[in-house]
């Protein structure tokens, strides 16, 4: 051995990446950058000013959000609640329409391709739509109020929950699947005895965290006139209260904590 | 307490040069906000920008905002320098960075506007002392001429010191509806006696609600409200700021560009405005400002 | 009586899974498939309950062809034959009762299974069947709490709670330590006696194959290359079925460019 | 088999555990129950609203207006250049804090949820305090839209990276530490190559998302698709909604097929 | 030369691993040690390169004590202990070259091993080992498209290029079929044989330990039952290192009850 290894010769050693794989990853690379490049020179020809004093800027902007007024928490309570509310009702609903329309759009469960192709299609129109455009349309449709609010949290959330779901759904372990199969049992017996205890914890992992998304998105909806916490917060930066609006962001801040956290709970105790 | 900090926040602001003439930044950038109390909206300025940057031999940049917490913001640390915004906007960028106002818009021979009270035609509605426990309409609490000036003028009218004791005590409930064109389809479908709106909403939603100038009728008007402003940040320099204002005014007498002007954004001229005629405007804010409702 | 003839099968992608197979299973057979990895035994055993379905030939389980066999026709062939796999193919997050259940789905409404009403008799089964892999302690622990071995007795359990008339079962311990594979041949081996069933087990193991079985069918290539009793295996069958070729050929070429 | 048959007992929940769900039982069910009855909508009315409005929006939306096309393509590309270049950013600043975030890297649970609350805390700043903030350093323009999205993503994607590196195949790692590697090259060569499909398909799919966050672009004056949304709102004008509805769905379909034809080349 | 003096491990909460474990292993043998599952076997292994910490006793390779080694002593030590894995711990994604060369990790400066810039002599290895284990024509594929026993060699492959001097090797064979097992079997001990590397291995099965080793330890809840050549091990041994009891009882338990 060892006198063999004296021996090599640059013929013996071999690329650590055959020169097809090293040309597309350079090729890839060398596009990305190139785009990121023109991106880059493209948004800052408008910059006027330069990154002198922007960290300064900022800071004296952000100063002025402290110290937060505790004296809005009363107030503020009353829209949160009724953006935790939009959220619910929203997130329940999204869950429970999800579950249809997932499985359909699963290729391992739904085996008629047409159907899993227009699932798919659907569901992939439907999450291209920017809540704000959904929210805009909802408002036109259903006058102002939470109704419509709701609605854009559904459709927004479904088009989410329902991929990410599928998605796992096409990740299960189908030997229990096929155990069934092999006993005789009907498609939906498979469902509900070999997949839905699989899937059950990815599905309320992911209602959660789509629940954490629904609280957020109603800061924007409040702005074109959907309910919720965005419109106080809105309408305190439009007085200039920013200490106001700090407290807001604050109780948004620990709303979203304390989501995630009794989310993690719930999930440990799941697995 | 803002305005104590006023002072050392301009002075910390990063400024170019500490000259005392003013700076003369290299691209002049506008910034236009464009006011929720006008019938149709602009969505660029472009145009606009490159009229400028001829009669002023410097490079002009316009952006389109639809926020102006940003745009005031933005002149206070000097990125814009020339802002199109609405009254109240200005009013708040006056106190916080003093922003100088220089002109503003003409619209319909007029340099301001008014605010109106728009009910059902069959609602029985007759006078201002009637809406008192009927519910109210509003687009939000930030509108000069949808919640500010309408409040202003009933709290006054019927002794209420505060906004809030207005909403709860002579209102029998308010709506707060995100927009001018919402409050007033929140009357017209019976969510809501009264609403109060720019003057006229209701052309807006006429292709919708064919029926609507008939179906609303206006109650009354408020008082004027100056239009929207052109204001300029503190430190630009003076020499320049008079520059831009000729510049301005000399569009009055440019066919073509006064067309651009009301064909985008309404104006028909374009005049001097000084700070003074905005008083009203701050008088309105300073009521609200400690004690809006959250 | 499973009766393969002329069986032939080809993969969509142009594999040959079998090849012209002609075999006949008796009742109350206990017959071990051996054969090297991609012979063709997993591919044996899924046809008869058309977990792949031939390409040519006729299959008849009980003097039916079951190639033509379709949605409960299927279902019912599915519902007689009971299968076991390499790796338990249990629910892991449910118990192991449930588990067991499953094994009624097929005998089950399907109303019925959605609410886990299931009859009474059959909880009763299920509870029998555990207690005789011996494993009744486990009830409600869930599957994955359980050790490989136990998992696999689970799953003996589940078949035996859906009385079937034929067992197949894929490789049940290529994932279990020598004793614990022992110990699941001999329950496989034990209900094959008692309950009179047709067992049709795949092995790698030989000394296992020798072991247990009553006959032994050897698989190469989609082909059968043997076909008899225990008796009649001598060490050179082995050698046929597993091919001197590839482990010779493989270490040669090893050892020539060290 | 006919003979009886008991069942053992179910073996009984500790108390603790029983409590506790039904704790939990009690507080959801109360929790749905409080929702429905306190929130303030009007069923009747909202669908009576519907019904009525179906006709003055709905035609609308389907009848794009064409002449408006030119204007959205070049808003849609200009929202295209932002969103590539803020996610990229943001791909790269989340790649550290997702370290700091996942339990099996950094070792010590404090540090994990330092960085987990770090990137809550990001997660939960509005966009519009970000717009403002980035209008304050860079002036109104497109890269101030870029710098927005880009934190604004920032806290997604290193949530989203944490969990893939929390589910890595530790075996690995385990291999190479017992080849004598140090942190650094089990970090190259054992962890990146397990996670970088992953991170690039996730980042991938925020540049989509990002495509569609377009509210906060209208703040900066980026001049994106978000401008264009609000004002057609603010003038009802449904048919050029309509217009900017169809090229945010072409636009983000297309991006949609070509990055899952790379996820699947990369993967 | 590997020696265990009192070794004693108990895990954090509280199992025993190991317990008053004395061996001696010299350099060039061929050891495997046997055992049931949690008999001990990965933790004794493990001690060796410090994956596990035995909590007393000592523990010298080549004369040092390993158990207060830590940072670049403990990276020296693995460096010259290289370890086979059960599941092959291959990183799936990486090509089969860069996997082997990961072996030299330990003999590359962290800045070179970044950037991918192995040394001339190092890819020579690493291509060289590939080659001993017959699978060079695999260089550039990913490690996940080759089969289990192509795997376990690639990883044999990384372990040659890391030219350790202990090889370690926790149940090489578990996940291969028994044609392939061998296979496998007889790569280690020819390298065992060319280079003199001292060479642990852990196996389940009884017959292949007796075809390979040298020396056999068996070992029963982490004590040592037996340590000798393989010319002592009578039938009776293994009994006693698969405990006769468990076979025995657990059959009977599961007689009785049916
Ligand atoms: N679904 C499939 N599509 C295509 N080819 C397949 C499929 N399933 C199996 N094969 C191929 O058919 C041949 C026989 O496979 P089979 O699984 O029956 O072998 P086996 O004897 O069970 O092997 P093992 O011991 O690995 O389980 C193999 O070459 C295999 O690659
Ligand atoms: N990290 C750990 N923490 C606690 N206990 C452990 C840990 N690792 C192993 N054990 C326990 O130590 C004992 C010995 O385990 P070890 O893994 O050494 O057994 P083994 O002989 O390798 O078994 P197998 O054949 O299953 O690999 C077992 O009881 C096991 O459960
Ligand atoms: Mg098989
Ligand atoms: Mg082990």
């Amino acid at each position: 051995m060892t006198n063999e290894k004296k021996t090599i010769t640059n013929r013996d050693v071999p690329a650590i990446y055959p020169v097809k794989t090293k040309i597309q990853v350079s090729v890839i690379f060398f596009v990305v950058l190139a785009i990121y490049l023109t991106s880059m020179t493209w948004t800052q020809s408008q910059m006027a000013g330069g990154f002198t004093g922007a960290l300064g800027n900022m800071f004296n902007v952000m100063v002025k959000f402290f110290p937060p007024n505790t004296a809005v928490i009363p107030a503020v309570w009353g829209p949160m609640v009724e953006t935790i509310q939009m959220a619910i009702i929203a997130t329940t609903v999204a869950a429970i329409l999800t579950v249809p329309l997932a499985l359909l759009a699963a290729e391992n469960v739904t085996t008629n391709k047409p159907l899993y192709l227009i699932t798919r299609t659907f569901l992939n129109i439907l999450r291209t739509i920017p809540d704000l455009v959904l929210a805009v349309i909802f408002v036109g449709l259903f006058g102002i109020g939470l109704f419509p609010g709701i609605l854009a949290l559904i459709i927004f959330s479904l088009g989410i929950l329902a991929k990410l779901i599928s998605e796992t759904i096409e990740a299960v372990d189908m030997n229990p699947m096929e155990a069934m199969r092999a006993s005789g049992a009907n498609v939906f017996q498979m469902i509900w005895y070999a997949l839905i205890p699989q899937v059950l914890p990815q599905y309320v992992s992911l209602v959660l965290y789509v629940f954490e998304i629904n609280i957020r998105a109603s800061v924007v909806l409040g702005l074109v006139g959907a309910g919720g916490i965005g419109l106080i917060l809105n309408q305190q930066l439009g007085f200039y209260n920013y200490p106001n609006a700090m407290m807001i962001i604050i109780i948004i801040f620990i709303v979203v904590i304390a989501i995630e956290y009794i989310s993690t709970k719930i999930r440990e105790a799941l697995i | 307490d803002n305005s104590t900090n006023d002072s050392e926040e301009t002075e910390n602001t990063e400024s170019g040069s500490g000259d005392s003439e003013g700076t003369v930044p290299d691209t002049i950038v506008m910034g236009f906000v464009p006011s929720q109390d006008s019938d149709t909206i602009a969505e660029t300025v472009e145009p606009l920008a490159e009229r400028l940057s001829e009669e002023l031999g410097v490079e002009v940049q316009g952006n389109v905002m639809t926020n102006y917490n940003a745009l005031v913001e933005a002149m206070g640390s000097n990125q814009v320098h020339i802002g199109f915004i609405p009254a109240f906007g200005y009013v708040l960028a006056n106190e916080q960075y003093d922003v100088e106002v220089i002109l503003k818009s003409i619209r319909h021979g007029s340099g301001t506007y008014k605010a109106q009270y728009i009910v059902r035609a069959d609602s029985g509605i007759e006078s201002l002392a009637d809406l008192e426990g009927k519910t109210w309409a509003y687009g939000d609490q930030g509108s000069t001429s949808g919640y500010l000036f309408p409040a202003s003028q009933l709290m006054e009218e019927f002794g209420y010191n505060t906004a809030a004791e207005l909403e709860s005590d002579f209102f029998g409930g308010t709506l707060q509806t995100g927009g001018h064109d919402n409050s007033a389809i929140a009357v017209l479908e019976g969510d809501a006696d009264v609403a109060t709106t720019f003057d006229d909403v209701r052309t807006t939603l006429e292709e919708e609600y064919p029926t609507i100038m008939d179906d609303l009728v206006v109650l009354d008007y408020t008082d004027e409200i100056p239009n929207d402003t052109i204001s300029v940040t503190k430190e630009l320099d003076d020499e320049l700021v008079q520059k831009i204002k000729d510049a301005f005014l000399s569009f009055n007498e440019d066919e073509e560009m006064i067309k651009i002007m009301n064909d985008v954004y309404n104006w028909d001229a374009i005049d001097e405005a000084s700070d003074e005629e905005y008083q009203v405007v701050k008088d309105t804010y300073q009521k609200f400002k400690d004690n809006i409702e959250l | 009586m499973i009766q393969f003839k002329d069986v032939d099968l080809v993969y969509p992608n142009g594999t040959v899974g079998l090849k012209n197979v002609n075999l006949t299973i008796n009742d109350g057979e206990f017959v071990v498939v051996v054969g090297l990895s991609g012979a063709g035994k997993s591919t044996l055993i899924r046809s008869i309950n058309r977990l792949v379905t031939p390409t040519s030939g006729e299959l008849l389980v009980d003097n039916e062809d079951i190639l033509k066999y379709r949605g409960s026709d299927l279902r019912k062939l599915r519902t007689k034959t009971g299968m076991i796999f390499q790796n338990y193919n249990l629910v892991k997050r449910s118990s192991v009762i449930k588990n067991v259940l499953a094994g009624r789905l097929g005998h089950t409404g399907t109303l019925r299974s959605i609410f886990n009403a299931y009859k009474k008799e059959d909880v009763g089964l299920a509870y029998e069947s555990l207690k005789r892999v011996n494993i009744a302690e486990k009830i409600y622990n869930r599957a994955d709490e359980l050790s490989g071995g136990q998992q696999q007795r689970v799953s003996i359990a589940r078949v035996l709670t859906q009385q079937p008339k034929y067992i197949l079962a894929d490789e049940p311990v290529a994932s279990l330590d020598p004793p614990t594979s022992h110990q699941v041949m001999t329950y496989l081996r034990k209900i094959n006696k008692e309950d009179n069933l047709t067992t049709i087990v795949n092995l790698h193991f030989i000394d296992m194959a020798m072991e247990y079985a009553d006959r032994i069918i050897g698989m190469r290539a989609g082909e059968v290359v043997f076909d008899g009793p225990v008796s009649e295996v001598t060490e050179k069958t082995f050698e046929e079925i597993y091919g001197r070729s590839i482990r010779e050929d493989d270490l040669r070429g090893g050892a020539d460019q060290s | 088999m006919e003979k009886e048959f008991t069942l053992p007992p179910k073996p009984k929940n500790s108390t603790f555990k029983l409590i506790r769900n039904i704790v939990i039982t009690v507080l959801v069910i109360a929790l749905y129950v409080w929702t429905f009855t306190s929130i303030d909508i009007d069923w009747g009315r909202a669908i009576e609203r519907a019904a009525n409005n179906f006709q003055r929006v709905i035609p609308q939306l389907f009848s794009p207006d064409w002449s408006a096309t030119g204007k959205v393509a070049l808003s849609m590309l200009e929202t295209v250049f932002i969103a590539f270049a803020g996610s990229l950013m943001a791909a790269i600043l989340a790649v550290p804090l997702a370290f700091l975030a996942a339990r099996n890297m950094m070792g010590g649970v404090i540090i994990s949820t330092i960085g987990k609350w770090i990137l809550s805390a990001v997660r939960a700043f509005p966009d519009i305090i970000l717009a403002i903030l980035f209008v304050v350093a860079v002036g109104p323009n497109a890269f101030a839209g870029v710098l927005a999205i880009a934190i604004g993503s920032t806290g997604m994607l290193g949530k989203m990276f944490a969990e893939i590196l929390e589910g890595i195949d530790m075996n690995v790692v385990e291999a190479m530490e017992a080849s004598g590697a140090n942190k650094i090259q089990i970090l190259f060569h054992g962890v990146l190559p397990q996670i970088t499909p992953e991170f690039l398909s996730y980042a991938i799919y925020r540049f989509e998302v990002d495509i569609r966050a377009s509210s906060i672009l209208g703040i900066v004056g980026a001049g994106g698709i978000g401008t264009l949304i609000i004002f057609a709102s603010n003038n009802r004008n449904w048919s050029e909604m309509g217009t900017i509805l169809l090229a945010i769905i072409l636009v983000v379909t297309v991006i949609d097929f070509a990055s899952a034809r790379i996820r699947r080349k990369i993967v």
